[in-house]
């Protein structure tokens, strides 16, 4: 009958752990110097810091996505809110605002798209596929708006530190999606929202007749959402100097939904788990950096891609749960 | 205005794009024209409702900048039906009747290919030298093609090696993630001879992660790349990059002309109208780009 | 009129006003050859989104529709210039894509996988293998070919209705005949109703699934066979976010993304409003790339509002046939 | 009953066990041709299981079925369909999007050159229906219909499909007295025919009323079958408890009602096209019954009190303020409850914890800010869990996976939990087995005694005696008469839902 599969960290994680640790092995395999590390600068360097520090922007976006998944919804907006904050964020850079006026410039317009998600979904009703589609593909105009269409380069010390700097020796956009998970995580665990966000996910009518405020979840939900996509934005955009508001974020919706997946939270809405969803963002990132360390051509990254999402599938699969659990008895 | 021309540009997905775009609209301003631009977001099957659609509309002339090579025929014929000229502008198509268009402007990709790594064989000389390249958008002409230039000026050198070839997708960030990787699998970076990139755009992103991983690009290694955009010649005034072939963003100039000159007296123009593909070297870095940091790169 | 299918009169009195006032703002708009356009620039995605709402009704999502409309096309174009048969190629390469959905269809089955990510996975894989058969662009060049692109239908005043428009128009009708007067639609929409309800009413679910999807499979591949017929070329890169497009002109169309709710006649009118958002734009042409993009959301926006409001109007006006004071 | 009869069905032996409970534990079970054999037990007790583990809903883990003598083992409900096996189960499990025709006659619509023939199934769907005295549209979503009308629908289908035996799993929660002698009357033309019917109830007056014979589970165990004709209500109730009922559970108590002034005051309170205006005043500690046919506006009115839906007329006052209720948030916050009718769709949050549903409400109310700890909601579930009987092995499971008495009783436990001055259940009882209804009663009287005011939507008059101290019937979706002090028994009830309306009086 239906499944559901477990959200919590007790012993519904080893699937994804499991998963992490078959892609790194992977890894391994078709590149041996793969778990090597060299400390230069007070900063560690090593293929295994490479797959954290660029599957940071992607566990950020996770992060938001995760809450938005777990009512039964999805924010397909989270790219372009990327191309949106980043571009604010190298424009005022470029004009030289101070970094504290830049991050809160990026980070309000980042909650503005997320409400405006959010009113959609929760005022007006609108299907959230949907409903973040109009900001998927107007927020990418918006963005080219703020940058008339070029790649708006900066050299702002501040802004470029915030991903180009270290910290325990790890990258900053490390530090930042560690911090922001664990902050995250207390935020909703701490407090009733997860449980409510949990409750308007399962059922949206039961909650409301139990004296949920289902709209003001939901917008915090969304809203949410698009703080981590802004804090994902500044991020890309500081990486790279620049803000390229037709590619920033591109296509990341779909990693960051993947990366909630594969961390066990269910499409359908209900229990979810913000720490496994880091573990997916990772799962994610090490399968990409392994394809471009592998040094296969890159008209085989696709296909690659494709066998280890459907080996995943296949492993974290209540079928296969079942299969295992049976042979574990005989 | 006298002259009404529909222009199905592919979209804006890089600096260069904008720039030519920018540049268009420049161009048709200064000579009078209305210009109407479809922006196809990298569309095929866009392009082909814009160019019914200006055929629908009766403008004078259709400017298409083809997102591939085949697949035009069918529409292209109903513009020649409707007797609306049409200009290729940055790349030509694969048909076997040329009357479908009056002329293409553009640039030869394999071409650019080929000057950049001409360019690499000449400052190599005779030292083993591997090279490290960044791709494009897979399966794209302008990936394919740069691609197939290269290889070809380089076949004759059997120093030169292309020891790591990956897609960047013509993105800084992803030019700069997949530098990173390039940079553990070929032992740190330090048997990295060059790095011919796609794209300025990429090359930008790869100029940084060697910097943060303590190389010297434009010093230690090599660094070629084509499009000529404002960013890259910044790099090279600082001594970060070495070459850059460019493509020039000024397809529409020519292209109106030809269109004026056949709707004046039918003066028929050549079927292919080849804009320059030139190296630009470090020495005049720091003109050029004052010359087009306000071009809409 | 029944409730269910309210959504799609609403979206068809939308269509209409919109065109109204395109109309009045560009003459052209209302010429036979613009509305013969419409259809034939959309062909693909018509077919295409028939299939999908079946995948969508059943309370499904497919995301490979783009990836399988290139891959048809590469196929078509590789095995022709290899020396096969249009037509041989053709029925080939729709066995093919059945096959892939319905392997799709019974992953999802089996495994209790969320469709988005199995789909995910086929979308990746499709376009994958694409780049494995070629990546240049390749015309498709062949006397029978040319023969299928020769068909047409003239209407006065110079549209035409070609052969990917009527597959189009075949298509959307057989979806709306499957989809409202077959065993198999009632089963989809059971299944979208409440997958449980469905299994305890003894709709062979499994059955259901993986024909629901083998469905959406073989219409990728007929909107590929349009596709390729559209551009006489296979390229790996073709269709990229066709998806998203497919699944919007559903949407729009008053089909329910949480299934069970919705219309395959629907469809073909979200895909139409999806057309003429683009034409609209087309014929203004004064809009830069970033305008063009915000303006399709933004109408996109005033689609669904209105939509809504419609909907939110006539429920209110059909509570009014209860008894009251 | 002849007992040479021929056994139509037999089960030895069943078993099936889900992690942590053991729902059924080797039970034997048999039904003859042409009888009603009631399948009796406590909530949790394994009715319903037995009934999915026999048509295939579940793999048994133990045991074997027999029909006519030849061992079957469905694979799937369309598997047990084939055999003549119909089914309604506990919940009612139809599509609401689909019509009521379709939900009528799914996988097996008349077809005319291979396509589904939509105006025959409906002129069949229609004759069926009037058999069952309803006459609908039957091209309406299903959706749209009361939740009687879709048991209804469910029982139809079911007795459609039954060529041999027909399962009913508490199909008569929800429905009227009306209905349910409808019901009876089919039943009967089916036995005749030689129909064996397997009938799950907690109203005992229907298992006299009309059963054969009568099996008793407990925690998945058999207790015993006994022949109805030589048993009464006590040796019943007693196989069923393990022990005698210790209060007659239909009893009336008076309260001595406080005469404060009321704590919800309604006038002219109503909604175009949803219910007619009405006046109502709600004292502290006072209990009204609601009563009303199928359709008649009950649950509307409960809606409307609960800002599920918005007056558009009228006014309203709590504890002698005026208030507007936009919203069942502002309606808790003003010390509402609420239990509603459709439990699967509109009461439990189902993947969530018994522990979480039950402190749903008061952690709504409290804010998400002010989160309930852990050991604090967990305290909370388990004293309701004990004070309600509620059957779960664990306080963490799923709310899903309790059957279905289980779950009415913690949702009444969400409302419990909050405290509420006003307390509004709808259909409180569906599905809840005689000692816990006991319970119950006694819970809410107790209540009613320390001033919490209370109205409750039932079906089963004689439930809305044993609790109301005033009576509001309604008709048309207008309130047409108040039932107070004597006039609050069975009889006057039943005249005057039944009355005809006079004329000009409920305009
Ligand atoms: N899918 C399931 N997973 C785990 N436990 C279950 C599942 N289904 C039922 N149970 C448990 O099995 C026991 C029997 O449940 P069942 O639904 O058969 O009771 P019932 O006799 O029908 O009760 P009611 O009168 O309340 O409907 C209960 O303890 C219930 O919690
Ligand atoms: N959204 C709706 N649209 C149209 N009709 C509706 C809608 N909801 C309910 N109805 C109809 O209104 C009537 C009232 O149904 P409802 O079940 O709410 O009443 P009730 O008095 O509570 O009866 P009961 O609780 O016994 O089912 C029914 O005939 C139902 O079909
Ligand atoms: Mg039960
Ligand atoms: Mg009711």
């Amino acid at each position: 009958m239906t499944s559901t599969l477990p959200g919590r960290l007790s012993f519904g994680a080893l699937p994804q752990f499991a998963t992490l640790a078959a892609v790194l092995l992977a890894n391994w395999l078709v590149f041996p110097d793969f778990f090597d590390l060299r400390l230069q600068d007070g900063r560690l360097f090593g293929s295994v810091i490479d797959v954290l520090n660029r599957g940071a922007p992607v566990a950020i976006l996770a992060l938001g996505m995760t809450l938005v998944i777990a009512t039964k919804g999805v924010d397909l907006s989270v790219g372009a809110v990327m191309a949106i904050c980043g571009a604010v964020a190298a424009t005022m850079a470029a004009a030289d605002y101070s970094l504290v006026a830049i991050l809160a410039a990026a980070l309000a317009v980042g909650a503005l798209c997320g409400l405006w998600n959010g009113f959609l979904v929760a005022v007006l009703d609108i299907q959230p596929i949907i409903a973040t589609l109009i900001l998927m593909v107007t927020g990418r105009g918006i963005a080219q708006l703020v940058t008339e269409g070029q790649i708006v380069t900066f050299t702002h010390e501040g802004l470029i530190a915030v991903a180009g700097s270290s910290a325990l020796g790890l990258p900053m956009p490390v530090v930042i999606a560690l911090v922001l998970g664990l902050a995250l995580a207390a935020l909703v665990r701490l407090t009733a929202l997860g449980l409510l966000i949990e409750s308007i996910g399962v059922n949206r009518t039961a909650s409301t007749y139990a004296g949920v405020d289902s709209r003001s979840v939901l917008l915090a939900t969304y809203m949410i959402s698009g703080l981590t996509a802004a804090v994902a934005g500044v991020i890309a955009a500081s990486d790279i100097r620049g803000a390229d508001a037709n590619n920033a974020g591109l296509w990341l919706e779909l990693d960051a939904i993947l990366a909630v997946v594969v961390g066990g939270t269910s499409l359908f809405g209900g229990r979810f788990s913000i720490l496994l969803s880091l573990v997916g963002a990772l799962v994610i990132q090490a399968m990409n950096t392994g394809i471009l360390l592998s040094g296969y051509p890159p008209e085989l990254n696709l296909i690659v891609k494709a066998v280890v999402i459907a080996a995943i599938l296949v492993l974290q699969s209540p079928a296969a749960g079942r299969l295992f659990g049976f042979l574990r008895r005989s | 205005a006298e002259l009404t021309v529909g222009f199905s540009q592919i979209g804006s997905e890089s600096g260069w794009r904008a720039a030519e775009t920018s540049v268009s609209k420049i161009e048709a301003e200064k000579r009078g024209i209305d210009l109407k631009i479809a922006d196809a977001q990298q569309k095929q099957e866009n392009q082909i409702k814009a160019i019914r659609t200006f055929i629908a509309q009766g403008v004078d002339a259709i400017f298409l900048a083809p997102v591939v090579a085949t697949g035009w025929d069918e529409v292209l014929e109903e513009a020649k039906d409707a007797e609306i000229p049409v200009v290729l502008l940055d790349r030509t198509i694969d048909s076997k009747d040329d009357s479908l268009y009056l002329t293409a402007v553009t640039s030869d990709t394999v071409y650019e290919g080929k000057v950049a790594g001409e360019y690499l064989a000449k400052t190599v000389g005779d030292r083993d030298c591997k090279i490290l390249e960044l791709q494009g958008t897979v399966g794209s002409s302008p990936a394919i093609n740069r691609k197939k230039g290269f290889d070809e000026a380089i076949a004759a050198h059997p120093n030169l090696k292309i020891v790591r070839s990956q897609t960047g997708d013509f993105t800084r960030t992803k030019g700069k993630e997949v530098m990173e990787s390039f940079i553990k699998a070929e032992n740190g970076g330090k048997d990295i001879c060059a790095v011919y990139a796609h794209n300025d755009d990429m090359q930008i992103g790869a100029i940084q992660a060697l910097k943060e991983a303590g190389l010297k690009p434009g010093k230690d290694i090599i660094m070629v790349s084509i499009d000529a955009v404002p960013d890259i010649f910044k790099a090279m005034a600082e001594g970060e990059a070495n070459a850059t072939v460019e493509l020039t963003p000024n397809m529409a100039g020519p292209a109106f002309d030809a269109v004026m000159a056949f709707k004046k007296d039918g003066t028929q123009p050549p079927k292919w109208i080849q804009t320059e593909s030139k190296v630009y070297l470090p020495d005049t870095a720091a003109a050029e780009y004052e010359a087009r940091k306000n071009l809409g790169y | 009129m029944t409730s269910r299918n309210l959504p799609f009169f609403a979206t068809l009195v939308v269509f209409v006003v919109a065109w109204a006032l395109c109309a009045a703002q560009f003459p052209a708009m209302l010429s036979t050859r613009v509305a013969a356009n419409l259809i034939t620039d959309n062909a693909y995605l018509g077919v295409a989104a028939v299939g999908m709402t079946f995948v969508i009704l059943s309370g499904g999502i497919d995301l490979s529709v783009g990836s399988v409309i290139a891959f048809t096309g590469v196929f078509l174009a590789v095995t022709v210039r290899a020396g096969l048969d249009p037509i041989a190629a053709i029925l080939l390469v729709l066995v093919i894509t059945t096959a892939f959905g319905a392997v799709m269809g019974a992953m999802i089955h089996y495994l209790e996988t969320p469709a988005f990510i199995v789909t995910l996975a086929g979308m990746f894989f499709a376009r994958g293998v694409c780049f494995l058969m070629t990546t240049d662009s390749i015309p498709i060049d062949h006397p029978t070919w040319d023969a299928l692109l020769s068909v047409s239908w003239k209407i006065p005043t110079g549209g035409r209705l070609t052969l990917i428009a009527g597959i189009m128009i075949a298509a959307t009708l057989v979806g709306i005949v499957l989809a409202h007067l077959t065993r198999f639609g009632t089963y989809v929409y059971a299944l979208g109703g409440n997958r449980t309800s469905a299994e305890l009413m003894g709709v062979p679910i499994a059955r259901t699934t993986i024909a629901i999807y083998a469905l959406s499979g073989a219409l990728s591949g007929l909107a590929g066979l349009v596709f390729a017929l559209y551009t006489s070329a296979g390229y790996s890169l073709a269709a990229t976010g066709v998806e998203l497009d497919t699944i919007a002109a559903v949407v729009i169309g008053g089909t329910l993304l949480t299934g069970g709710v919705g219309t395959v006649a629907g469809t073909f009118v979200g895909v139409m409003i999806q057309g003429l958002i683009q034409t609209y734009i087309i014929f203004d042409g004064t809009l830069s790339s970033w305008w063009t993009k915000i303006a399709v959301g933004g109408l996109l926006f005033v689609f669904i509002l209105l939509q809504r409001v419609l909907v939110h109007l006539a429920g209110r006006s059909r509570d009014r046939l209860v008894p009251a004071t | 009953m002849d007992n040479a009869e021929p056994l139509l069905l037999s089960l030895r032996g069943l078993t099936k066990t889900f992690p942590g409970v053991t729902a059924l534990d080797g039970v034997d079970f048999d039904l003859r041709a042409g009888e009603v054999h009631a399948l009796l037990g406590e909530n949790g007790a394994g009715k319903s299981t037995l009934i999915k583990t026999l048509t295939g809903v579940y793999v048994r883990d133990g045991g074997s079925v027999h029909l006519q003598g030849t061992p079957i083992a469905p694979a799937d409900t369309a598997d047990a369909q084939r055999l003549g096996i119909g089914t309604v189960y506990q919940e009612v499990n139809l599509l609401p999007n689909l019509s009521v025709a379709e939900n009528l006659f799914l996988g097996r619509e008349p077809r005319r050159f291979g396509l589904r023939d939509a105006r025959r199934t409906e002129a069949m769907a229609r004759d069926l229906l009037v058999g069952y005295g309803l006459d609908i549209d039957v091209r309406r979503a299903l959706g749209d219909c009361s939740v009687a009308v879709q048991q209804i629908v469910a029982i139809a289908r079911a007795v459609d499909l039954s060529g041999k035996v027909l399962i009913l799993d508490e199909p008569t929660a929800s429905l009227d007295a009306g209905e349910v002698v409808t019901l009876f009357a089919i039943v009967r033309r089916l036995t005749a025919r030689g129909i064996g019917v397997i009938f799950v109830t907690h109203f005992l007056d229907q298992v006299f009323a009309l059963a054969d014979r009568a099996t008793v589970l407990r925690n998945g165990r058999l207790v015993g079958t006994r022949e109805i004709a030589g048993s009464n209500r006590l040796d019943i109730v007693k196989m069923m408890l393990g022990r005698e009922l210790e209060t007659e559970t239909m009893k009336r108590h008076r309260r001595q009602v406080v005469d404060a002034p009321p704590v919800v005051s309604a006038r002219g309170l109503g909604r175009r096209a949803y219910v007619q205006p009405f006046d109502l005043d709600i004292r502290p500690g006072e209990a009204i019954g609601v009563a009303g046919l199928l359709g008649s506006g009950r649950t509307e009115t409960a809606k409307l009190l609960f800002g599920i839906k918005q007056a558009d007329r009228g006014a309203l006052a709590v504890g002698g303020k005026p208030v507007r209720i936009s919203s069942p948030r502002a309606a808790a916050a003003l010390g509402f409850g609420f239990c509603p009718e459709d439990r699967k769709t509109e009461g439990i949050v189902g993947d969530l914890s018994v522990r979480e549903n039950i402190a749903l409400a008061l952690q709504a109310r409290r804010g998400w800010l002010r989160p309930l700890g852990r050991t604090e909601s967990r305290a909370l579930a388990d004293r309701f869990i004990r004070a309600l009987d509620i059957r779960t092995s664990d306080a963490e499971k799923p709310i899903r996976l309790l059957s279905g008495g289980n779950q009415q009783k913690a949702l009444l436990a969400r409302w419990l939990a909050t405290e509420p001055r006003f307390l509004i259940l709808d259909e409180p009882t569906r599905g809840i087995d005689v000692g816990a209804h006991a319970e119950i009663i006694r819970l809410i009287e107790r209540l009613c005694d320390d001033g919490l005011a209370l109205m409750v939507i039932s079906s089963e008059i004689e439930e809305i005696v044993a609790y109301a101290d005033r009576v509001v019937v309604l008709r048309d979706r207008s309130h047409v008469r108040t039932l107070e002090g004597e006039a609050v028994n069975v009889n006057d009830i039943v005249r005057a839902i039944a009355a005809e309306a006079v004329p000009g009086a409920a305009a």
